[in-house]
């Protein structure tokens, strides 16, 4: 289902290592399934041969890794960056995480990522393998005799499915075409449950949030969540909190977490990808997308270096906090 | 005096134009070339769409004598569009029935053997509905 | 862990007339860190200030806390009675339990219900107090002060009479600014040469002051007290230490038709010059655009005539680096470009003139020696027609002109008007209005005496056109009063173009981190209470960079900025408040958040090396505030991500202790 | 009757330069307002930390009211032009989430505004006691 | 280059000539004029009015046919090109106005604003540009003292017109430099002529038209171009001293396509 394929990165990659552009390479590697892949450093082309994995499962964003390993590297670390994952990367260099220098950062496209969770809602549990064939999945299980073929548009990853954005807003080398900003419809959800009554929202935030078994996943994985220490890790910011308690920090966390990377979020949707308990996290970042967007004028964290946040800029003349709610009428 | 809040809201919508920004310095009237054929020039327009005060100018026929030549608009340090409240107020008189300005038949008078099409279509647009 | 003591004042009846001072002190006594809990009738009262001194020696007490009247009332007070005691002054906390309790309160059991957990909220806030002190910094005695016109003029003078060293840079080659192209002054007539150049030659005479004429400030450093400067000396080929100004130079050099932009290119001028008689310095600048030996090594005259042999062709341009004290802004104005605005058809007329180049037009020294004539012809002109508001007052979306109100015009105006009228009476003089707004002392009686005196007709409306055909100015404009379209024949007409900003003033404000508004105003850090000080410490505004002014209110702002300079300067060490920004570097992320949101550029980065646990280390870029400079608002407390940054006095844990006592 | 007598728990932020010299001023000018509002003095209404609401919101507090200078006349110059971004879209997402919009607010109140203070407070407690009990937050999170 | 041509209805009757010059001009300088198929009558003035629909729906036929085509859409009648422009700016910028027209192209297809509106005179200055038209004159009209009329509509609103400064445009004197002459700037030039006032009282069209050409001799006009068939009809009717031309008979005269060859 992808355009580009693992050989057309490797044999990228090993070109760049061979002449000296980059000393490493951040890439997916194979995780313990098919599905399941690692961020994974490969010094040399013949680990990447062997160890390298590129499929319709390899959503990670790996910007965030970048500003630790450019820390630890010698060289340029080369990164494989698809459309969405440049936002964040800008993002990270528009507040000085990583030195721009000491990355190669080639863009690739991305045609969507599949979502394990709904090949495992067709298929159950069990897949020992998924292979792609033209815009079709075969799965085969341990509990099935036949492999089962399930469309790819079927389990097309939420965010891919209301994907921003085609275009790499950030590369040193662009393999094939670049895209367009897209018109998505990422915000319909937001405007769903906006249309809600409260004790409705209520409802469903209460239903989605008392999954949460705190596993930190969500803030591990955020490109945005690269504090040096976590405000609940640290004791003296008075919200230090580790482990499910029934505690403030704990029903507060997600409501923190999103005020902490609002207008930072660049809406790339690892959040919710990663959540064991799939509760739909970045519709809480794209409900302040989404109202930066209409309170402040149109603002895509990451589009550009150097932007400044509208959280951390002003008018004279912007609404007023009782405004919100009467904007409507 | 009268005051005509359902006109003047009438007008403020059809014609996009905020009466309330006109600092009340003339330019538009000092720059009309219809003015001399005027009643009411622009700024008294604006000012009295304000006020509410619509009848009169419903009444006038100076809602027939602005030329659609946009000076107003242009050289309004405010951007108030004095033509456009003209406009409204011109459309909200000739939308009432039979306020026709100009029929067909008015016409063989009016054109020699140069008149362009233009000035009969031009005219009829501004005459009738 | 803290030992705390509690005092409850009674305030006479005030707070124990609705709050069980008993009470509250005995129920304080249980709370962590308590040791000791009393109360009195007037705690503020010399006996009540002893019992806290003896109560912190006798109990050793490291922290106080005092349930009183608002602390913006005597919390000064206490603090220094807890400095007299010896502890730190700010161990302590007042929990106001007069006006924000006993006195909005009426019945005692709610009032001591709701005093007992405010001071609850206090001891929890106290327990968590640090010693503080204030951060001291050096103050370097001198002063820059950017722009040479009459602002930059009087500040440097009052900065100067009292004892301090100060620095002019000035872009153009004399001092003098503005001013020095005007005529006559309102509303008293005195003629501007007359008052201007007598403070201009105290400027040059002044032992305190330096002038670093055709220069420019190309880069700012450091912070209040400490500014390191750099100052280009543009290069103007004449050696300014031994040109005499005799003017030789300029009467020999062959390029003359340069057009002079003193007199608004109304006359020319030669490659060399003195920009006007009494410049200062008096000195001779080459204009490397129009000199022939510059350009293509041909020429030399001014280098062979001149006596004193000042002359330098190879002279180049000289960075200068001084530090300062305290930086005044004082870049002035300009009118306004009147392309945008050809209905009035400056382009298309010489005789369709702006009112500084009226100015030029009746100046003895100006192009015409001060005989008022149309550029065109050089007739004496019989209809003049004055119009008002040019690119003032519009739209804050039109697309040409300014938003505000040029505030210094209608006077001007009235000037130039009622000057006309008295030297000319056979002119017909018209002045076009929306609004005539003469605030000021004398203002409005001037304007009235051009009507009344001298004959000057005002029209209350606004010209919408103006067409030059064979010698005249066909005038057509509306007369709101008498409700009619006016049309005049002009043979000349001035227009009252808007002022904005001096174009370097934006580039400066970047380099100053000193803040502007949408019109590239400078901004003041309070717009009642502190006028003159720019947003950023150290950073003062004096004159019209700050918002359109006239000659006597410029005057008054350039001393007040001037006394705020001498106040700083007079201090030998700058003591900061202590309840500023801390950053912990080693949570801080180094993302700029805060700076963004920093009102006064306190936030600066650096790359530090830490140690992991590993032993290998890591370079990160990590904030530093800057405690003379940060005002201790908290913004970039908020902004933080990681809660790195924190605020003194108002920590994170402090306010978050209060919301628990509160909330308990 | 009976639906105004539970006595909420409001906590108002007050800056310093303005808000809460207004409170100092209801207090001189006698103006009552329910006991139920407590204070905590801020240098800024930008010095609130949403993490001060919210946990404000998890002890029990039932109303958050932020008071800090007009815009334009901030002490810091523009610190409550911060806050105004910020606490829009909190409380924008507090809403979201389906907490009752009553419960919390921002409101200007200059050092002059003594009355102003008073009614605000008085205006904000009659609400917030009309809602009850401030559960929601402190439910957000229910094992079922 | 082709492009997509809305003639309107003087051109094709009273103003003929402005047309035939227009395509001879065009072609020569190798740009051919596509008619729009059916257009119909722009309407002559621009109704300001948000609900005013039916009366712009011909100009958004148009503006969508030559988008289908993906050409720009010249118009050489300052009237037409006014009231298209604005049509098509609303369509643009006024979604309430767009949805109501929409609702009537339904059985065409819907359109918002995206077509590209130029006209015969910044064709010539953006598309063709002026240098070329230079080199390609060759009866140059080297002395002629000629003064451009812009009237009203060809500049304003300039909000939504962005043709050249409207106080003091130049496209049009660049025109007539480009064709050799000199060009005559006079203030008067982007003022009213009367326009269809005329119908009513032909004394105030005749009162500002003779200011215009007596602004225009004053400055030493000879000869006046305009590129509106009602500003000719006011200009000449007041009684002008001077010919008043379209500014494509000139540019075919200066082009040497003035005679039609082809029996057009």
């Amino acid at each position: 289902m992808q355009k580009i394929t693992r050989e057309q990165l490797i044999e990228k990659a090993s070109e760049l290592l061979a002449n000296g552009t980059v000393s490493c390479v951040l890439g997916w590697g194979a995780g313990e399934f098919g599905y399941d892949v690692t961020p994974t450093v490969f010094k040399t082309a013949e680990e990447m041969k062997t160890g390298f994995v590129f499929s319709d499962f390899c959503g990670a964003n790996f910007s965030k890794y970048l500003v630790a390993k450019t820390q630890k590297t010698e060289g340029k670390i080369l990164v494989f960056l698809k459309p969405c994952d440049t936002y964040s990367f800008n993002q990270l260099l528009t507040e000085h995480r990583f030195d721009r220098e000491k990355v190669y950062a080639v863009g690739i496209p991305c045609e969507g990522m599949a979502d394990i969770s709904k090949i495992k809602a067709i298929c159950g549990e069990g897949i020992s393998s998924i292979t792609a064939e033209g815009d079709t999945f075969i799965v085969t299980t341990l509990y099935d005799d036949e492999p089962i073929a399930i469309e790819a548009s079927a389990v097309l990853a939420e965010r891919c499915v209301n994907c921003k954005s085609k275009k790499h807003v950030a590369y040193d080398e662009l393999m094939g075409e670049d895209g367009d900003v897209l018109d998505s419809g990422r915000f319909d959800e937001v405007a769903r449950l906006e249309a809600m009554t409260p004790d409705e929202r209520f409802a469903f935030w209460q239903n989605e949030l008392s999954r949460c078994i705190r596993c930190n996943a969500c803030r591990d994985a955020c490109p945005a969540c690269t504090c040096e220490k976590c405000v609940f890790d640290n004791p003296k910011s008075g919200v230090e909190n580790k482990s499910p308690a029934n505690s403030f920090e704990e029903k507060l966390f997600h409501i923190i977490r999103a005020f902490h990377v609002a207008g930072r979020c660049t809406d790339c949707g690892e959040c919710s990808r990663v959540c064991p308990q799939n509760i739909p996290l970045h519709l809480l970042n794209r409900k302040f997308i989404k109202d930066i967007n209409e309170f402040y004028g149109d603002y895509q964290a990451g589009a550009e270096v150097g932007s400044r946040a509208p959280l951390v800029n002003y008018t004279t003349a912007d609404l007023e906090p009782g405004e919100v709610f009467n904007r409507e009428g | 005096m009268e005051n005509n809040q359902y006109l003047r809201e009438e007008i403020i919508r059809m014609s996009g134009v905020n009466p309330t920004k006109c600092m009340k310095c003339g330019k538009c009237s000092g720059t009309c070339p219809a003015y001399d054929e005027m009643e009411y020039h622009p700024h008294q327009f604006v000012s009295m769409v304000d006020n509410g005060e619509i009848e009169p100018l419903l009444n006038s026929t100076s809602i027939y004598k602005c030329l659609s030549c946009f000076a107003c608009i242009e050289r309004c340090p405010r951007g108030v569009e004095p033509a456009k409240v003209v406009e409204a107020v011109r459309l909200i008189a000739i939308r009432r029935q039979g306020a026709n300005r100009m029929t067909a038949n008015d016409i063989p008078a009016m054109v020699d053997e140069d008149t362009p099409q233009q000035l009969l279509v031009s005219a009829f647009r501004k005459y009738t509905k | 862990m803290q030992r705390v003591g509690v005092f409850v004042c009674w305030c006479g009846s005030n707070i124990a007339g609705t709050v069980d001072v008993q009470a509250v002190s005995e129920a304080l006594k249980n709370e962590p860190g308590v040791v000791f809990s009393t109360n009195y009738q007037y705690m503020c009262s010399q006996a009540g200030q002893d019992m806290i001194k003896n109560a912190v020696k006798e109990h050793r007490l490291t922290g106080i806390v005092v349930c009183s009247c608002s602390p913006r009332m005597h919390e000064a007070t206490f603090r220094k009675t807890a400095a007299a005691a010896g502890i730190n002054p700010y161990m302590v906390e007042i929990a106001n339990i007069r006006e924000q309790c006993s006195w909005v309160h009426k019945d005692m059991l709610t009032g001591t219900e709701k005093a007992i957990i405010l001071g609850k909220a206090a001891v929890a806030k106290v327990n968590l107090n640090t010693p503080l002190i204030p951060g001291e910094s050096p103050v370097t005695k001198r002063a820059l002060v950017i722009g040479g016109g009459i602002a930059g003029i009087q500040t440097a003078l009052d900065i100067a009479d009292a004892g301090f060293p100060v620095d002019i840079v000035e872009k153009q080659p004399t001092i003098g600014g503005k001013m020095a192209q005007l005529d006559k002054t309102f509303p008293t007539l005195d003629c501007a040469a007359c008052i201007l150049t007598p403070k201009m030659v105290d400027v040059a005479q002044n032992e305190n002051i330096r002038i670093f004429s055709y220069s420019e400030v190309t880069e700012v450093k450091g912070f209040v007290g400490n500014f390191d400067v750099t100052i280009k000396k543009k290069a103007r080929f004449v050696n300014e230490d031994i040109c005499t100004g005799c003017g030789a130079c300029v009467e020999k050099c062959p390029m003359k038709k340069v057009p002079n932009e003193f007199n608004l290119g109304m006359d020319n001028r030669h490659a060399i010059y003195i920009p006007f008689a009494q410049a200062v310095p008096k000195v001779a600048t080459i204009d490397p655009n129009a000199c022939n030996m510059l350009k293509n090594g041909k020429c030399g005259l001014c280098a062979r005539v001149c006596a004193a042999g000042a002359i330098d062709y190879k002279q180049k341009d000289q960075f200068i680096e001084e530090k300062y004290g305290a930086i005044v802004v004082a870049t002035g104005f300009n009118p306004i470009s009147m392309e945008k605005f050809d209905e009035y058809a400056y382009s298309q007329s010489k005789d369709v003139i702006t009112s500084l180049e009226f100015e030029r037009l009746t100046n003895a020294a100006g192009p015409s020696a001060g005989k008022l004539i149309r550029p065109s012809d050089g007739k004496h002109p019989h209809t003049i027609v004055f119009v008002q508001c040019v690119g003032s007052r519009c739209e804050s979306c039109a697309e040409k002109g300014k938003e505000y109100c040029s505030k210094i015009c209608c006077m001007y105006t009235a000037k130039h008007a009622m000057l006309t009228r008295d030297k000319y009476p056979d002119t017909e003089v018209y002045v076009f209005y929306i609004d005539v707004r003469t605030p000021g002392k004398n203002f409005d009686e001037f304007y009235r005496r051009a009507v009344e005196e001298y004959g000057v007709k005002y029209v209350k409306g606004m010209v919408g056109k103006i067409v030059p055909e064979g010698d005249k100015l066909k005038v057509q404009a509306s007369d709101l009063i008498a409700n009619r379209q006016l049309h005049i024949d002009a043979d000349l007409v001035v227009l009252a173009a808007a002022i904005e900003p001096d174009k370097s003033a934006r580039p400066l404000a970047t380099m100053l981190t000193a803040s502007m508004d949408t019109n590239d105003f400078f901004t003041e850090a309070h717009p009642k209470l502190r006028p003159v000080e720019s947003p950023t410490a150290g950073v003062f505004l004096s004159g019209a960079c700050q918002g359109p002014k006239d000659i006597p209110e410029t005057v008054s702002q350039a001393g007040a900025a001037a006394a705020k300079v001498i106040g700083l300067l007079a201090k030998d060490k700058l003591m900061g408040n202590p309840c500023v920004a801390q950053s912990d570097e080693l949570m801080c992320n180094g993302c700029s958040t805060c700076a963004n949101v920093c009102p006064y550029g306190a936030i600066s980065y650096e790359d530090k090396e830490f140690r992991m646990p590993d032993r290998t280390t890591k370079i990160r870029r990590v904030a530093a505030v800057n405690p003379a400079v940060c005002q201790g608002c908290g913004a970039c407390t908020v902004a933080c991500p990681s809660g790195a940054m924190d605020l003194k006095g108002f920590a994170n844990s402090q306010i978050m202790a209060e919301v628990d006592a509160i909330c308990k | 009757m009976q639906v105004n007598e539970y006595k909420p728990l409001i906590v108002a932020f007050c800056c310093n330069w303005c808000s809460y010299a207004g409170a100092d001023l209801a207090g001189n000018n006698r103006l009552a307002y329910p006991a139920d509002v407590k204070i905590i003095r801020v240098p800024c209404s930008c010095r609130v930390n949403p993490m001060f609401i919210l946990r404000a919101f998890q002890r029990g507090a039932d109303g958050v009211i932020i008071c800090g200078c007009h815009p334009g006349d901030c002490h810091y110059t523009s610190g409550n032009y911060y806050t105004r971004r910020r606490m829009a879209a909190l409380f924008s997402m507090l809403d979201f989430l389906g907490i009752e919009r009553e419960r919390t607010r921002v409101e200007w109140v200059s050092a002059a505004e003594g009355a102003k203070f008073a009614a605000t407070m008085n205006d904000f407690a009659q609400k917030v006691a009309a809602l009850g009990e401030n559960k929601r937050l402190e439910d957000l999170r229910c094992k079922k | 280059m082709k492009v997509s041509y809305f003639p309107g209805c003087t051109l094709k009757n009273k103003a003929k000539d402005l047309d035939a010059y227009a395509y001879r001009s065009a072609e020569a300088l190798g740009i051919t004029l596509e008619e729009i198929e059916n257009w119909q009558c722009c309407g002559g003035v621009f109704t300001t009015a948000n609900n005013e629909v039916a009366t712009k729906l011909s100009s958004v036929r148009a503006l969508k046919e030559a988008n289908d085509k993906a050409q720009p859409l010249v118009t050489v009648c300052s009237a037409c090109h006014n009231v298209i422009k604005q049509t098509n700016h609303a369509m643009q910028n006024d979604k309430a106005f767009a949805d109501k027209v929409n609702r009537y192209m339904a059985a065409d297809g819907g359109y918002a604003g995206e077509a590209e509106v130029y006209h015969y005179l910044e064709m010539l200055r953006d598309l063709v540009g002026f240098e070329t038209v230079k080199k390609k004159v060759v009866n140059s009209l080297k002395g002629k003292k000629i003064a451009a009329y812009y009237g009203c509509l060809l500049l304003r609103p300039n909000s939504v017109m962005r043709m050249d400064d409207p106080e003091n445009p130049s496209i049009m004197e660049d025109f007539i430099r480009a064709l050799g002459a000199d060009a005559v700037i006079y203030a008067r030039r982007n003022e009213c002529c009367g326009g269809y006032i005329s119908v009513e009282s032909p004394d105030a069209a005749k009162k500002n038209s003779n200011a215009i050409i007596e602004n225009a001799k004053a400055a030493g006009a000879q000869m006046i171009i305009t590129a509106c068939p009602l500003c000719k009809y006011n200009l000449v009717k007041s009684g002008a001293d001077i010919p008043v031309v379209y500014f494509t008979e000139l540019l075919a005269e200066a082009l040497g396509v003035k005679e039609d060859t082809n029996g057009k």
